[in-house]
């Protein structure tokens, strides 16, 4: 728990604090093009304050009482107040004059590897690896096989026969498998500012909404020069780009026109030359009579 | 090949690849419009099906191409 | 694919691609703009090296053209 | 293959592929034309499909740009 | 290609690929010459390695060859 | 291999290839003519359709050209 | 394509490739020669090396087609 969410504790039966409280958290939000929700759930006071710096000069960390972050979004009103919904848990403002896909790109980025405790929900699958464990014989394969994991003492050691998903995401955590992580090292988790919802200039975003595939984008790119010299090249519209393709492609013509007619041209010669010789072996091969044909061509 | 994306955008929105068209989106680009090159695309592009000019891949090796 | 071509418009003229200039270009096309779309095309671009996907798309365009 | 390009020009324009047409061609270009050459090429491409042979190129490019 | 296929013979013939000559060459074969795109065809081609391009081709006899 | 190309020339020519023409052709190019040979391959060739094959022949280099 | 097989049955029989040759061959076939196509066959092939040219097939086409 966060040292300003104390300080509410202590402060929360005066009004008039809250009130000013309230003013800030207001100018906070209208302060930002983009003002978003994110969860903190989980973060430790240090991380937390290390994130805070990660993010200066592109975004900004607000927190404060959940009532009171929700009487500012709905003070400022002005579409702010879709937020509202997403204030639960332990949460804080986000506030930046970054693009929001930007930020939410920021945020995954900053998300870290932590522990996952007894009692906890798993956010995701929880495997332990196949692999040596470096762990010497012991009882410590009775518990791996216990939690779940394909384990046994091979080579003096104990190994983790294959991946083995030993929780399914929404499941708690058993004390005994958050032991065995702990032994393992193994660091389920993904810690970080959750980004819940933006709203920016107008629009409300979902993380759904912010997760860009850029993948996709370089793809579309890719496609768009593709379209492009396509139609630079087929409606002979030449570019620096595409002239090159233009000269090669009607250098192609000729010489396709060139070999078909058998126009009787220095450059063609050698191409027709060899047409010729495929064309001979080519009848060649359909003949049976070995007796028709020269000893190279036979067989 | 801006003037060349510039018709691929006015063809996607719809509008009329003409000059004026052409030449308001460069613009609007930076570019330094040539008004002869805005000419020849919308000449080039007169008599051409311009989807299927896309969907064609372009018949010239692919090696030849400028920088 | 309108917002991928302002892109790659804004690119060839040397433009920076940023939101402002990509609404421009868009806007001159006579494109309904949506904001949100710019926004995440500006975030996306911002990870990719358009020089080395044009190169790319330059070397294979008869397998790029296919979508 | 200066010959053979004058034939294709004029195939584009519509214009007769014959000897004074293609000599035009060629001098227009400052070819040193050898009118035996010219005969040769009419009498070549008397014929043939010049349309079609076009198009068998096209087939070309995916071969040659595997390679 | 009509425009293409002059510069190629321009090339051969060892003539310089410039605006008059270009249209020289097209207005022997008959063509209704525009100006804009011999300009633009002019100005693509200033920065192509000519040869390059047209060995390209010649590296694909291939399919080429048909018929 | 005379022989079998002289079967392809009487093929181009439309005449019949028969153990005279074939003769004629092989002797009006030097060659010595075996006249068993040439019976053979007559006779092998009345089964044979001539443009078929040197169509496959035209697409075959193709496939040579990838490597 | 007679006329290329007529320079190669005279290939194969070792006579010389001129106007002569070439003409008795193609007439013995019962084609009526084209005077400027065989000259034009002949010229064109004074600097080709057949042998190498089928030998070289698929190997440099782009050095064989570059005479």
């Amino acid at each position: 728990m966060s040292a300003e969410s104390e300080s509410v504790r202590k402060t929360e039966n005066l009004p008039q604090w809250k009130e000013e409280e309230v003013d800030e958290l207001v100018d906070f939000v209208e302060s930002y093009n983009s003002v978003g929700v994110v969860s903190v759930t989980g973060i430790p006071s240090r991380q937390l304050q290390a994130m805070r710096r990660d993010l200066h000069g592109s975004a900004a960390l607000r927190m404060s009482r959940n009532t009171l972050m929700t009487r500012a979004l709905e003070e400022v009103d002005s579409g702010f107040e879709e937020l509202v919904e997403h204030i639960s848990g332990q949460v804080a403002f986000v506030g930046t004059n970054d693009n929001p896909f930007a930020l939410f790109k920021k945020l995954e980025a900053s998300k870290t590897p932590a522990p996952i405790n007894a009692g906890e929900v798993a956010p995701n699958d929880v495997v332990i690896p196949e692999g040596d464990t470096g762990v010497d014989p012991g009882p410590f394969v009775g518990e791996l096989q216990q939690v779940g994991a394909s384990a046994r003492i091979m080579d003096g050691s104990i190994k983790v026969t294959e991946d083995s998903t030993v929780l399914e995401a929404g499941e708690e955590v058993s004390a005994q498998l958050a032991n065995v992580l702990n032994e393992l090292g193994i660091e389920p988790k993904e810690v970080g500012l959750d980004l819940r919802s933006v709203y920016s200039e107008g629009t409300l975003f979902d993380p759904e909404d912010l997760d860009i595939d850029v993948e996709e984008y370089e793809a579309d790119l890719k496609a768009g020069v593709a379209a492009a010299t396509n139609l630079s090249v087929n409606a002979v519209y030449p570019t620096s780009r595409t002239a090159g393709q233009l000269l090669s492609k009607g250098a192609m013509e000729a010489k396709s026109v060139g070999l078909q007619a058998a126009i009787e041209d220095e450059e063609l010669m050698p191409d027709l030359v060899r047409k010729a010789d495929s064309q001979l072996r080519a009848l060649a091969a359909l003949i049976d009579d070995e007796e028709a044909l020269p000893e190279e061509l036979r067989g | 090949m801006e003037y060349v994306y510039a018709a691929l955008i006015l063809n996607e929105s719809g509008e009329e690849i003409n000059e004026d068209n052409v030449t308001a989106v460069l613009e609007a680009a930076g570019v330094d419009v040539e008004e002869s090159r805005v000419k020849a695309l919308v000449a080039a592009l007169e008599d051409v099906d311009i989807e299927e000019a896309i969907d064609t891949a372009a018949a010239a090796p692919a090696a030849a191409a400028g920088g």
